[in-house]
């Protein structure tokens, strides 16, 4: 880890930016909450949340200027999150697959 | 001694040849390793105390080799595996329906025609046996070990599986899936019987009214057929010949209605709402034991046409019935 | 062999911990510690998010039906006073970085100051739902024209934000240690570290925040 | 590897101030943040869950040796069963080797004066301590009869025994295990000395890597699991209860994505220990280093995505059934590539049998066994009929027992000298690895048969036709019981009875061996400077010849 790469800072500005995008986003996300999106409504939702979560990440914990090493551990948490959720929900969505019942 | 079951049914002999095979690659790895291992530390034994080895060179042929070649085995062993488990998982369409339920700690069973046991279950040989259970509390798992045929049964939904005897005798039925205080307890037998036996026992017990008859009761008194009526305009869909056909869901999905989409529908209407009506059955969760579910769904499937070789007609008349392969 | 032999000497600052070469090596380990333990964090949240995906999906309306009886209004608030906590706790940290040792307590204090009014608002929200009977357990009543499932969604909706509170209250306890040692003058331009881990633990159950409110306030909003 | 000289031979050794000697007390222990001393506190902490752990087995060999269950009644010997589980499991097999070895020898193979955060490590020890002491005192003055497993609704709804206190000593214990593992993470990627680079880092350390990986990522939901099941039968909240619409299977699928890798962190420290001792007594570079240590993460990376191998009678998927089959599957090629490895090692070697070596030897041939087995129960066609049945059980002994706590032992045996600064009695050591071996393979062999036949486990009483092999392991496990007490009794006698032992009595290479035994409080005088690569004997040779 090279000491340039731990000491960037956003600045003060950076910080009150991502506060807009975060209170904005917030407020769409409400609005479209209440829109008739068909299946749309939870990916939406969702896509704001991630959105919201990677400007909190990179910006206010600094993760744009963090080390490589930093942002693999990130990305492992995420990793393995999603074989968690994945691989369960998987067998539930592939329960009926296999007709037990043949006419 | 005996160290190995008794094969009694069509999944036995599948199973026991793989099983076979895998105690062929054990024993070769394992006396490969073995003889290796005991050859290299006498021949290269250490002869004086600072003795100290030369460095051997790496070879990269090797490492792929150990590498390639069990993971060709392995997926022999796999694809092997998944066929044997695939013959387990597919019931036939002719099978002999019978339904479980499992509870702390016993077995109750019931057959179409009314035939109940306790701990004890008849089948004939060469016919397919189709196991629909339900649990009341835990769950329990269904193992008979002779068949190599074990099912667990989970509360809250049907676990459907199937086997075909194929030699008559009196095997072991155990509990494998802990279930409390008593779960050495909740063991009991499986008659295989001769065609003809079996006939002779249906004959001689006393059955009560069939199961479906049991369910139509059911269906009278939760006043299920006040909505399930057989009429234009009825407010909930029909049943009639509904077993086993594909019905189409709000938002375009189909599914085939089998015991465990029925099921849900019981105790979980707003699932799976059957395009054209609306979200309006209650639920019967806890209203209806997972006895009277499992007449309820009997009465359900004697609904469907007759000429559909289902499970009710096949039973009335099994003498007539070719064995089928699975 | 020369430099091992000074780093052993220990000339070090009083904050250098004995084991550590240099105040650079120390704090890439506390740095890599804080992060490996807010992945743990995930995956502790990772396994309710996961139960809350299957029985979503197999209760749908259910879900989308309690949902409802949320009070999307205060979940709005508490979003906006969670995001606003973490600037404060950025610029805190930014304050710490710069050495700047003025600010550090009053953004700290605001910080902690946005966690109770997050943490007040989340005790009006359970008493609104035990006045309701809507806390599921024996005297759960199933909401009006709701399946019975919309319990689990209750449970769910209260072991997650039960879990995120307790974090909360943590991190404030968290916050008021660095208050205290703020006061005492033991941050600098060379040595803050502290600030800068209880941020990162402050912003990640910000972010939990954000998922839940979405998954939990908004599923059925479109329904209505 | 070269390193400054340590403490000049003619020191008097009497007077050597050493870790266990610089201070004394009660309190000098038990608020030290030394890891050495740290470890010590583990051995002494899994030595007595071990213990407990054993007590339990022999009562449950006791009761099989007859078919009725004539010895307890059915709730005790449930009692019995999940007492042993939840003791050996959590309490001994989980923190054994990362407790004690890992946590003496991490710092000391790397170079490096103490973990990251040694204060940090004090509070993993307490947690354990804590949490085994909750778990212990509901097992044994409340009781819990469900298996280590909790297998819901049983354990939500139907149990009537200390589930709730038993889940919170585990949820405890499992912080420690996260802590352990963040410690050892960060402790490796940033306290390396100067010149030790990853490819040059010990085998074990590679294992102990790869084991905190599965520590970070795995233990997290098994606490948040077990919180849920204290929940529910707390607050009757019903997530895993089907009458309120939960799913049993869905507490299955959170419980293996932990508990199947948590087989790993059990196993892979003692895979790691094997690979020391392998190349230590054959005086010879491990062969192919890169392809054990990439294994190790290799395993700990698959461990995870073959949890459903313990549910395909379950009811799960069909086709999860089919992924999580052919992925278990996988998990057999990096550990056959470590065992392949291994004896190619010994292949020209400078091969010694002191004891350490025969338990790495014994470990080899059991290991192969039990990993072999594991193929049976990945097939998804045999599963079906051996799953909760004694081949599974037979199975996860031969890895856990003949894996883990043979490369334990080993490890123990090996490194003991640097530990304690004794020799302990060679021949009484030879012995019990034999008796280990031999009493270990009468107990769990007659297993494998009495699974396929199709003995159901955790069966109180069972059919009069299962005894003769009954008999047979309940004979198998007093001999094993023995070949366990003798090395109690000798490490005891050598602390005090024992000869000094040399720096380095093997003649092994690694840092842990250039320092003096016991190590001093700081580990080296200096801080180590690496130049080669690891197991370099031909250049230890020539260096003692030069």
């Amino acid at each position: 880890m090279s000491d340039d790469s731990t000491h960037g800072h956003p600045t003060l500005s950076a910080y009150f930016g991502v506060f807009a995008a975060l209170m904005l986003l917030t407020a769409l996300t409400v609005w479209a909450a209440f829109q008739h999106l068909g299946i749309w409504n939870t990916p939406v939702a969702l896509a704001i949340a991630v959105t919201k979560a990677i400007l909190v990440a990179l910006i206010f914990m600094h993760l744009r200027y963090s080390a490589r090493l930093t942002a693999i551990v990130v990305v492992a948490s995420v990793a393995w999150l999603a074989i968690l959720i994945l691989i369960t929900a998987s067998d539930y969505l592939t329960r009926s697959w296999v007709p037990i019942y043949q006419r | 001694m005996e160290i190995f079951p008794q094969q009694a049914s069509t999944f036995a002999p599948h199973v026991d040849a793989l099983y076979g095979f895998l105690i062929a690659v054990t024993a070769f790895f394992s006396l490969l390793i073995g003889t290796l291992v005991v050859v290299f530390a006498i021949r290269y034994r250490r002869r004086s105390p600072d003795e100290v080895a030369k460095d051997v060179h790496e070879s990269a042929v090797l490492e792929v080799v150990w590498t390639v070649i069990p993971l060709g085995l392995v997926l022999v062993m796999f694809f092997w595996g998944a066929s044997v488990y695939f013959r387990i998982t597919r019931p036939p369409a002719d099978a002999l329906d019978v339904y479980v339920t499992g509870k702390q700690w016993m077995w109750k069973i019931q057959h179409t025609d009314g035939h109940r046991e306790m701990n004890e279950l008849h089948v004939p040989v060469g016919r397919p046996v189709r196991l629909t259970m339900a649990s009341e509390d835990v769950i329990h798992s269904f193992f008979v070990p002779a068949f190599r045929f074990k099912r667990d049964v989970v509360p809250g939904r049907f676990s459907i599986a199937w086997f075909e005897a194929t030699l008559p005798g009196k095997y072991h039925l155990f509990c494998a899936e802990y279930c409390g205080t008593r779960h050495s307890g909740m063991i009991g037998w499986v008659y295989a019987m001769k065609p003809s036996d079996y006939q002779a026992w249906l004959a001689g017990g006393v059955a009560g009214e069939t199961l479906a008859a049991a369910g139509a009761k059911r269906f009278q008194e939760h006043a299920c057929n006040t909505c399930h009526a057989e009429q234009a305009g009825a407010r909930g869909p029909s049943l009639n010949g509904l077993f086993g056909k594909q019905v189409r869901l709000q938002g375009g999905q189909t599914i085939v209605a089998d015991e465990g989409y029925i099921r849900e529908s019981i105790v979980n209407p707003q699932a799976k709402l059957v395009e054209g009506y609306p979200p309006i059955m209650p639920t019967f969760q806890g209203l209806i034991s997972e006895e009277g579910l499992l007449q309820l769904i009997a009465y359900i499937k004697s609904l469907s046409p007759p000429a559909a070789p289902g499970a009710a007609a096949a039973a009335a008349a099994p003498a007539e019935r070719k064995p089928v392969k699975p | 062999m020369a430099e091992a032999a000074r780093a052993l000497a220990h000339e070090g600052p009083p904050e250098l911990q004995h084991h550590f070469e240099n105040l650079a090596a120390q704090k890439e380990a506390v740095s890599l510690g804080m992060w490996a333990f807010l992945v743990t964090e995930v995956l502790f949240f990772g396994g309710m998010f996961t139960a809350y995906v299957i029985y979503r999906e197999s209760y749908r309306a259910a879900f989308e039906g309690a949902s409802n009886l949320l009070d999307i209004r205060l979940g709005a608030f508490n979003t906006a006073v969670l995001i606003l906590s973490s600037l404060t706790m950025a610029l805190a940290v930014r304050a710490a970085s710069l050495g700047d040792r003025r600010r550090i307590v009053p953004f700290l204090s605001l910080t902690m100051l946005l966690g109770t009014v997050f943490l007040g608002v989340k005790v009006v929200e359970y008493a609104q739902k035990f006045e309701h009977h809507e806390v599921p357990g024996p005297h759960f009543l199933v909401p009006h024209g709701l399946p019975p499932q919309s319990e689990m969604f209750f449970s769910l909706y209260f072991c997650m934000t039960g879990l995120h509170a307790l974090h909360m209250i943590i991190g404030i306890g968290l916050l008021t240690w660095l208050v205290r040692r703020a006061r005492r003058g033991d941050f600098s331009e060379r040595y803050n570290s502290p600030v800068e881990m209880v941020g990162l633990y402050w912003h990640f159950v910000d972010i939990v925040w954000i998922f839940l409110f979405p998954l939990l306030y908004l599923l059925g909003r479109h329904t209505l | 590897m070269s390193t400054p000289a340590v403490s000049p031979p003619g020191a008097a050794r009497a007077h050597r101030v050493n870790y266990l000697n610089e201070r004394y007390g009660v309190a000098s222990w038990l608020l030290t943040v030394d890891h050495k001393r740290i470890a010590i506190l583990y051995l002494i902490g899994v030595t007595f869950f071990f213990a407990i752990g054993g007590i339990y087995a022999s009562l449950i060999r006791l009761e099989l040796l007859t078919p009725a269950g004539d010895v307890f009644q059915s709730e005790t010997y449930n009692k019995l069963f999940t007492g042993h589980g939840v003791m050996m499991i959590f309490f001994f097999m989980i923190p054994g080797i990362p407790g004690v070895l890992g946590n003496f020898l991490v710092p000391l193979m790397i170079g490096a004066k103490d973990v990251a955060f040694p204060r940090l490590n004090l509070l993993s020890w307490y947690l354990f301590a804590i949490g085994g002491l909750t778990a212990l005192w509901a097992v044994v003055h409340g009781g819990v009869d469900t298996g280590w497993t909790f297998y819901t609704p049983y354990s939500t709804v139907y149990s009537n025994s200390w589930v709730v206190v038993t889940a919170v000593g585990i949820f405890i214990a499992g912080f420690s295990s996260i802590l352990t593992g963040l410690n050892f993470l960060v402790t490796i990627h940033t306290m390396r000395a100067p010149g030790m680079s990853w490819m040059r880092m010990p085998l074990f350390c590679w294992g102990m890597y790869a084991t905190a990986i599965i520590q970070i990522l795995g233990t997290p939901v098994i606490a948040i699991t077990l919180l849920l099941v204290a929940a529910e039968r707390l607050f009757h909240l019903g997530i895993f209860d089907p009458a309120q619409g939960g799913d049993p299977v869905l507490f299955q699928h959170l419980f293996w994505f932990y508990s199947h890798p948590a087989v790993y962190i059990m196993v892979l420290p003692a895979l790691a220990v094997i690979s020391e001792l392998v190349t230590a007594f054959a005086r010879k570079p491990i062969y192919g280093y890169k392809f054990i240590a990439g294994s190790s993460v290799a395993i700990a990376v698959l461990s995870f995505l073959v949890w459903g191998h313990h549910m395909f009678v379950s009811g799960q998927s069909v086709y999860a059934g089919l992924v999580f089959s052919v992925l278990s599957f996988m998990v057999a090629i990096p550990s056959a590539i470590k065992v392949f490895n291994w004896t190619a090692t010994l292949y020209k070697g400078s091969v010694s049998y002191q004891t350490p070596m025969l338990y790495a030897l014994g470990f080899i041939g059991l290991f192969t066994l039990g990993g072999l087995t594991g193929l049976f129960l990945a097939a998804i066609g045999i599963d079906v009929h051996v799953t909760d049945t004694y081949f599974v059980v037979a199975h996860f002994h031969y890895i856990m027992v003949g894996g883990t706590i043979m490369g334990y032992l080993g490890g123990l045996h090996y490194w003991w000298p640097k530990i304690s600064g004794k020799l302990y009695p060679e021949y009484w050591s030879r012995v019990s690895a034999w008796v280990i071996f031999l009493g270990f393979n009468l107990t769990f062999f007659p297993q494998f048969i009495l699974g396929y036949l199709g003995m159901p486990r955790r069966y109180h009483a069972y059919p009069e036709e299962f005894q003769v092999l009954n008999v047979f392991s309940t004979a198998g496990a007093s001999i094993l019981g023995v070949g366990y007490l003798i090395p109690l009794v000798y490490f005891f006698w050598s602390m005090r009875y024992g000869k000094d032992a040399a720096d380095n009595p093997w003649g092994a290479t690694g840092l842990e061996w250039q320092t003096a035994s016991p190590p001093p409080t700081e580990n080296f005088a200096e801080t180590p400077v690496v130049t080669g690569k690891p197991y370099d004997y031909a250049t230890v040779a020539e260096a003692a010849l030069g």
